[in-house]
């Protein structure tokens, strides 16, 4: 256990470090503000990046996340506007939908054994298409029970404020790690991760959990479209466009491997607070251009892997 | 026992390509895919199979599915080699805006064409090393490695063109990217050279079994003594350099370097070309001319959609729904109803 | 002995793989409280038939009954609901999880809805010390070495059988004590009215334990019958469907080392491992001996260059070489036939010929490429020297059995013409009339000058190639036989020393 | 200038870099900026709504002076900017509108897009007179305002004239390239472009790939198809120097210029500028010195 605990710590001093090393620069980015801003700001990506954390430990992917969450903002803007449904009742029936979706995907995944890298490829054409086809156009969202969202929030000392999305988040990161590490299904998720035909022999109903897995990702990034439609009252197309990337590179800077069977959903809320603070630094600088700003972030990526893997280099390795 | 004494023939014949009826060719799901997707376009605009002569060219809606298929066919070429080390190059769509910007910079600035081509191919090559070195040297996993340079190369790009879309009218590039020879435009001539230089070298060499062997078991090719590294190395160079033409062609055909939309998300359409071509993402058997196949059916598709007339707030669902046919089409699923059917090969 | 009861029933099973028929209508029964040793040669079917009565393949004719009841096995998760326990021929557990997990999965324990990782662990350690193991259960199963994972799927198997238990070859990777630990258990669990499917390669195993055997050959079955009406030969017949000329026991070589000096390696090291001089001769087998875990394994790396050394030197005919790598390994002359075939061995996608002829063609360089014909040749000719079974040299090598496979791996570094050979464990789950043809072969490499180091954890076939012998223990050199002092007797008496048991 | 602006700190959320006109607004926000002495805070989302929305929170944690903002949609704006009005910071919109309560904002600078679009339309239906044409027309990217807009206004102005239809419509993101690919499946599908009278393209990039395309298929953009787009980069100045482009209606990339005035006016006298200051949509033709237009703009960072 210690052996593979070490990326996740390796993770958080970085992050640790990465934080006071831009307090330094940016004393400003040492209040509780900047800190509930990570939450808010990146609750959508967290929670979309918990979904994948699953689909990654299990030796898949999931390319779909970005365009459901978009698809899912529009489901819901034309559900509330245009059929005047409650919110909450277009939330459920946002989520419900995305859980299909991710299901399907699955099930294709398993029973059709083409690559997961594939299937959610299709499914995110099919998603953002999907998105397109309901409405091009953006649609502003204008009901109570948004505003009283946007307007509830916790004041933490310094003027910062833990919103209601930040609170989801944490939520999800909270039990996703209970679901992982101690649940039946977690474990099945790592033994498809170490190895499939293992994990079949050994009884794992590679089925059930193949598709739960994707039906779970699905539904956690439906949610992060919920979240992302709270966040901005408006349901567009073109939302969260690539947040895909942004999720894997998150798992994966928190210690996940993409192979699959090693890595924590904690590392995920690291790897996720990571990226939240690079752009921070960016905007805190505010002085790079366009293409800097790009350079720098994948500078800054290439860093973390690079430092990561020299911490786990340092250890031992199997024999 | 007897030791055997290996003598080594120069070989006269194809080694590896195994003498397969042309039936069997022809009901390869890929082709089958194609054909319905041309069937499909004709069906949608009856023209499509006609081809003129004109100005000394080739000129036809088919003529238009090769030659805009071309880009992303050379990337296919060098993303098989990839796929097949079981690993994946989300970068190349980033390597060809930095080779059009370089290629464009430099020729705005005075220098001599040929020495602008050849230090885009430059860059490409050293964009390829550097994915290779961090998959080999630093061991990071090829998404994530490759993703650094997907993020930072448009930047990197974009820093040499400063922003802007650098416009020339330099004779050679122009040819690279709209000329034609023999009747076919350059991108096609370009990119069915490659394939055919690309096949050959890798079938009549032993590069491409021991490629396969480090796709198909890693730490075995390191026990057999193959050097596992410098293949790495090597395969990523040349997607690099393959994604570096991509990038020239592209920028010639628009007359300019458009460093933030070149190349944009053709990393996808790559992946899937090789996907549909049948090499599998896990790595081992690969087949190149498949991939270019496969660039193909991609672009029948998207030249359909194009003049199918359907608004474009459908071309992603369509897309995608060509896409799920294609994939059911070659799962072992209906692989198994296949071989049912009368007169399909064993 | 009363009257038979059957438990789990195979009638007139067909299982067809492509063209190819690996099991043609094939009987078969396990009686409650006996020990059915299943044989045959590599190739023969048995895995196929075990994977069909667990549930992990379906059959393509004939059924299955368990109690006299017809069933139907979709996986091997509704065998496991049956009582049908299972320890498949490739260990298959998960690398990436901790033993404890190992395990219990599928089955832990839990608490309002979690997992309660406190009781596993607490009843992994006790499962694991009833077979004499005491690790820690809380650590990645790769962690250990393999024959601490072939006793954890044999708990799990055990644990996990309330009808049938199923061993297919569990003891290749164990020492002697280790398999007498086992047979304790199965016989507890045969007492206990158990029915056990025991497939191994080990006849006085065999003999040893089981009560019924069932000879396949060819995915037919040859003979079902009760074990005390066999000897030794009559089995053997059955399997080969011929006799062989084969000495089980066979006595050991006389003489020293001959020839040169063809490779030194002198004080040899590695972080943990005591440093080691060494040298092989031309015409040599160095036969190496010792406990799990007691390093062999690491010295056959350190000298192919798997792992880098921290010290010392290495000489081949004389002249030094560096080496640092397996390719500058291969390069120097040396082969290697790792001991886990699954992961460092084959290359399952591709053909068996292509797997044979791989080390020669990196040898050869990527331009120097053999062409089809000779690699048909060469394939061709290694497979029948070393009586490679496969329908055809362009079918995937992961669709041969097991041992086979091993096969396929030795071929391909006597296509290199090597000069010095490490074998690392090269009889493991091979049968009977191969491992005589693998002992053959390495005396007639011996003979034909080559040199060799080959690590086995039996005894007598290592006595019966050996010019002389290293002992190990604790990763370290311990002691040298040679000549006319080369017994398995003495050879247990040196590893047993001071320490009895060396395991992580 | 006067000293009002000197050593303000503004935030600028811009988009991205996608197109050229949008590299040269970022530069001439510079620039601007750098003349008044103002300490400009520039942040690039990436074309990503989310990262605008965490560049103005970061302005604000940052406690900056006013923030400019260029809005990649319309809406989901309301919370951040409530956001930023508790905070005091006024923020300014650049070349777009959002949807929303005005008070969130203290001006909008921005043109009309579907003006736009309608002189677009309007010029073509003017030259083209009362013969019948057939156009076809190179959108944006679905669901982009812009798109929308201007085809909106497009489509208004010709509404009446029964002459004129739009025959065929496609994406082409905005991108030469796909503007070119585009257009070469239009000239295909249209009997070889015979049936084509014009091309509307929603921006210039794409049209300059579409005379491209028109010019591979053996026709004279410009005369055989009539050009006719959106924005007003040099490069279609090129083009009608060569007599390939027949009009573009400018989008100034100087729509920071009016912002700092007016946050200037705002902070000096108190005066709150007018909610909506539109830009000049004006129309652009090879009358108009169009060589003198491409030296004019070279150096902006197009
Ligand atoms: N999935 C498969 N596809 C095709 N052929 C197969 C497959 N599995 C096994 N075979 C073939 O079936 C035959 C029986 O194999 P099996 O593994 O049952 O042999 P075995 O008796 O267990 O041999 P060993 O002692 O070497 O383990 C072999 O010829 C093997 O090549
Ligand atoms: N780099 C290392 N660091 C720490 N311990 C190691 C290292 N390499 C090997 N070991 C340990 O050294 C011991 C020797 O292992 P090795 O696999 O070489 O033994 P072996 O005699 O070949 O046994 P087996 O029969 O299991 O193959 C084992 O306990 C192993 O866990
Ligand atoms: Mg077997
Ligand atoms: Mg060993």
């Amino acid at each position: 256990m210690t052996r593979s605990l070490r990326p996740l710590l390796a993770t958080t001093l970085i992050f640790l470090f990465a934080y006071a090393l831009a307090v330094s620069q940016q004393p400003a980015m040492l209040s509780t503000r900047v800190l509930g801003n990570f939450l808010t700001d990146n609750a959508f990506l967290g929670i979309a990046a918990v979904g994948m954390t699953f689909v990654i430990l299990s030796g898949g992917i999931d390319l779909s996340v970005g365009a459901v969450i978009g698809f899912t903002t529009v489901l819901v803007a034309v559900l509330i506007m245009w059929l005047e449904l409650h919110p909450l009742l277009a939330f459920a029936i946002a989520l419900i939908v995305a859980t299909a979706f991710g299901a399907i995907m699955g099930a294709a995944i398993h029973y059709l054994k083409v690559p997961s890298f594939i299937v959610t490829l299709a499914g995110m054409f099919l998603a953002r298409g999907g998105a397109s086809v309901l409405s091009p156009d953006s649609i502003g969202i204008e009901h109570p029970f948004f505003t009283a969202v946007q307007k509830s929030y916790i004041l933490l000392p310094g003027g910062g404020r833990l919103t209601v999305v930040g609170i989801i988040m944490l939520i999800v990161f909270a039990c996703a790690i209970l679901l992982a590490h101690r649940t039946r299904f977690g474990s099945n998720v790592y033994a498809l991760g170490g190895s499939e035909t293992s994990a079949a022999l050994m009884g794992v109903p590679v089925a059930r959990t193949t598709i739960s897995i994707y039906a779970l990702s699905g539904f956690l990034a439906g949610l992060a479209g919920v979240v992302f439609s709270l966040y901005t009252s408006a349901g567009y197309s073109l939302n969260a466009l690539g947040v895909e990337l942004d999720a894997i590179a998150a798992v994966v800077i928190g210690g996940t491997l993409l192979t699959g069977g090693y890595g924590f959903v904690a590392g995920t809320f690291i790897g996720v607070m990571l990226q939240g603070l690079v752009q921070t630094y960016i905007v805190f600088d505010g002085t790079l251009s366009s293409w800097w700003t790009k350079i720098v972030v994948g500078v800054l990526l290439f860093m973390f892997i690079l430092l990561q893997r020299l911490v786990f280099r340092a250890g031992p390795r199997r024999t | 026992m007897t030791r055997p004494t290996v003598d080594l023939r120069p070989t006269t014949q194809p080694p590896l390509p195994r003498q397969r009826p042309i039936t069997s060719f022809l009901t390869k799901p890929q082709v089958i895919a194609l054909v319905a997707v041309l069937l499909v376009n004709w069906a949608l605009f009856p023209g499509f199979f006609t081809i003129t002569w004109q100005d000394g060219r080739f000129f036809g809606s088919l003529i238009d599915v090769l030659n805009r298929g071309a880009p992303v066919a050379i990337l296919a070429i060098g993303m098989t080699m990839v796929i097949a080390t079981k690993g994946v190059d989300l970068s190349v769509g980033a390597v060809m805006a930095i080779s059009g910007a370089t290629a464009a910079t430099l020729v705005t600035n005075g220098i001599p064409a040929p020495t602008a081509v050849l230090a885009a191919l430059a860059t490409g090559l050293l964009c390829g090393l550097w994915n290779g070195i961090l998959v080999t040297v630093l061991e990071i996993q090829p998404i994530i490695a490759t993703l650094v340079l997907m993020v930072a190369g448009r930047g990197l790009a974009q820093l040499i063109t400063e922003g802007t879309i650098v416009t020339f009218s330099d004779p050679l590039l122009i040819f690279i990217g709209t000329g034609s020879f023999l009747g076919l435009p350059m991108p096609v001539v370009i990119a069915l050279v490659l394939m055919v230089l690309a096949t050959l070298i890798v079938r009549r060499t032993a590069l491409g079994l021991l490629i396969e062997a480090v796709g198909v078991n890693r730490s075995a090719a390191r026990f057999a003594g193959l050097k596992a590294g410098t293949l790495l190395l090597i395969v990523y160079t040349f997607a690099g350099f393959c994604a570096a033409i991509s990038g020239l062609i592209v920028a010639g055909d628009i007359r300019g370097a458009d460093a933030n939309n070149a190349g944009l998300w053709l990393e996808l359409d790559a992946i899937l070309a090789v996907v549909i071509g049948g090499t599998s993402l896990m790595g081992g058997r690969f087949s190149i001319p498949m991939a270019v196949l496969g660039a193909m059916i991609i672009q029948a598709m998207n030249t359909g959609i194009l003049i199918s007339g359907f608004s474009p707030e459908f071309n992603l669902v369509v897309k995608s729904a060509v896409i799920i046919v294609i994939l059911v089409l070659q799962s072992p699923l209906s692989a198994r109803l296949f071989r049912r059917l009368p007169g399909a090969p064993k | 002995m009363t009257e038979p009861k059957p438990v789990l029933e195979a009638r007139g099973i067909v299982k067809i793989f492509g063209q190819h028929r690996a099991l043609d209508t094939v009987d078969f029964t396990a009686n409650a409280g006996e020990v059915h040793a299943l044989l045959g040669e590599n190739g023969a079917g048995k895995s196929t038939l075990i994977k069909i009565l667990t549930g992990a393949y379906q059959p393509d004719g004939g059924e299955l009954l368990l109690d006299g009841q017809p069933i139907t096995l979709r996986d091997p998760l509704h065998g496991q609901t049956y009582g049908i326990g299972t320890v498949y021929q490739e260990v298959n557990l998960l690398p990436n999880r901790s033993v404890a997990e190992n395990l219990f999965l599928g089955r832990q324990p839990t608490r309002f809805g979690m997992v309660d990782r406190k009781r596993i662990d607490a009843a992994a350690k006790d499962l694991l010390s009833r077979y004499g193991l005491d690790i820690d259960v809380r650590a990645e199963l790769s962690e250990y070495s393999v024959a601490v994972q072939q006793i954890v799927a044999i708990a799990r198997a055990v644990e996990l059988s309330g009808k049938v238990l199923v061993l297919d070859e569990p003891t290749a990777s164990l020492d002697r004590n280790e398999v007498q630990r086992l047979f304790d258990v199965v016989r507890g669990l045969k007492a206990k009215g158990l029915a056990i499917i025991f497939i191994t390669h080990f006849l006085d195993q065999v003999f040893d334990l089981a009560d019924r055997v069932t000879i396949l050959r060819n995915g037919r079955k040859v003979a079902s019958q009760p074990l005390n009406t066999l000897n030794t030969t009559d089995v053997v017949r059955m399997m080969l469907g011929k006799d062989v000329a084969f000495d089980h026991h066979p006595t050991a070589l006389s003489g020293g080392p001959k020839g040169q000096v063809r490779v030194a390696f002198q004080n040899l090291s590695r972080k943990g491992l005591t440093p080691f001089d060494l040298s092989v001769h031309e015409g040599e087998v160095v036969g190496v001996a010792g406990l799990l875990g007691s390093g062999r394994t690491e010295v056959a790396r350190l000298m192919f260059g798997v792992d880098g050394s921290d010290t010392g030197q290495i000489t081949v005919d004389g002249q030094p070489v560096t080496i640092r790598n397996p390719a500058q390994a291969v390069a120097a002359g040396f082969g290697f036939c790792p001991e886990d075939r699954k992961l460092d061995g084959i290359f399952g996608d591709l053909s068996v010929r292509e797997n044979i002829i791989i080390a020669l063609q990196a040898k050869l360089g990527w331009f120097k490429a053999l062409n089809r014909e000779d690699q048909v040749e060469l394939a061709g000719r290694y497979a029948e020297a070393l009586d490679i079974r496969a329908a055809d040299h362009d079918m995937p090598v992961k669709l041969l059995s097991g041992g086979n496979q091993q096969k396929v791996i030795l071929a391909r570094w006597l296509a290199i013409d090597p000069t010095f050979l490490i074998l690392d464990e090269p009889t493991r789950g091979i049968d009977v009339g191969a491992h005589a043809e693998i002992v053959r072969t390495i005396n007639r490499l011996r003979e034909e000058g080559l040199a060799l180091f080959v690590i086995s954890s039996e005894l007598d076939e290592v006595v019966a190639y050996s010019n002389r012998i290293v002992v190990m223990r604790d990763r370290e050199m311990v002691a040298e036989l040679d000549g006319d002092t080369i017994a398995p007797d003495a050879i247990v008496q040196a590893i047993a020393g001071t320490a009895k048991e060396a395991r992580p | 200038y006067a000293e009002g602006l000197q050593g303000k700190v503004i935030g600028f959320s811009q988009i991205g870099s996608e197109s050229g006109w949008r590299a040269a607004e970022t530069s001439v926000t510079k620039a601007e900026a750098e003349a008044r002495g103002i300490d400009l805070k520039f942040a690039d989302a990436q074309q990503k709504q989310e990262n605008q929305i965490k560049a103005i929170r970061g302005f604000i944690a940052q406690g900056v002076d006013a923030i400019l903002v260029a809005p990649v949609v319309a809406t989901g704006w309301e919370e951040v900017l409530t956001e930023a009005k508790e905070a005091n910071i006024p923020v300014v919109l650049l070349d777009r509108g959002i949807e929303g309560p005005e008070d969130l904002y203290l001006t909008s600078v921005a043109s009309d897009q579907v003006k736009e679009g309608r002189v677009a339309g309007e010029f073509l239906a003017t030259t083209v007179g009362d013969k019948p044409c057939n156009i076809v027309e190179l959108q944006g990217t679905v669901g982009s305002s812009p798109a929308i807009n201007r085809k909106q206004g497009f489509e208004e102005a010709i509404a009446g004239k029964a002459n004129l239809t739009i025959t065929r419509s496609q994406t082409g993101d905005f991108t030469r390239s796909k503007g070119k690919e585009v257009m070469e499946g239009f000239i295909k599908a249209e009997d070889g472009g015979k049936n084509i009278c014009a091309v509307y393209a929603h921006n210039d990039d794409m049209a300059v790939g579409a005379i491209q395309a028109i010019k591979d298929a053996g026709l004279k953009p410009g005369s055989d198809i009539l050009v006719v787009s959106i924005d007003a980069v040099p490069d279609i100045f090129a083009a009608m120097v060569a007599g390939e482009a027949n009009a573009t209606v400018e989008l100034t990339p100087n729509m920071a210029g009016p912002a700092f005035d007016a946050l200037q006016a705002y902070w000096d006298a108190g005066t709150a500028p007018e909610k909506f200051i539109i830009t000049e949509s004006k129309l652009y033709t090879p009358a108009d010195d169009p060589q003198g237009e491409y030296d004019r703009r070279k150096g902006l960072g197009y």
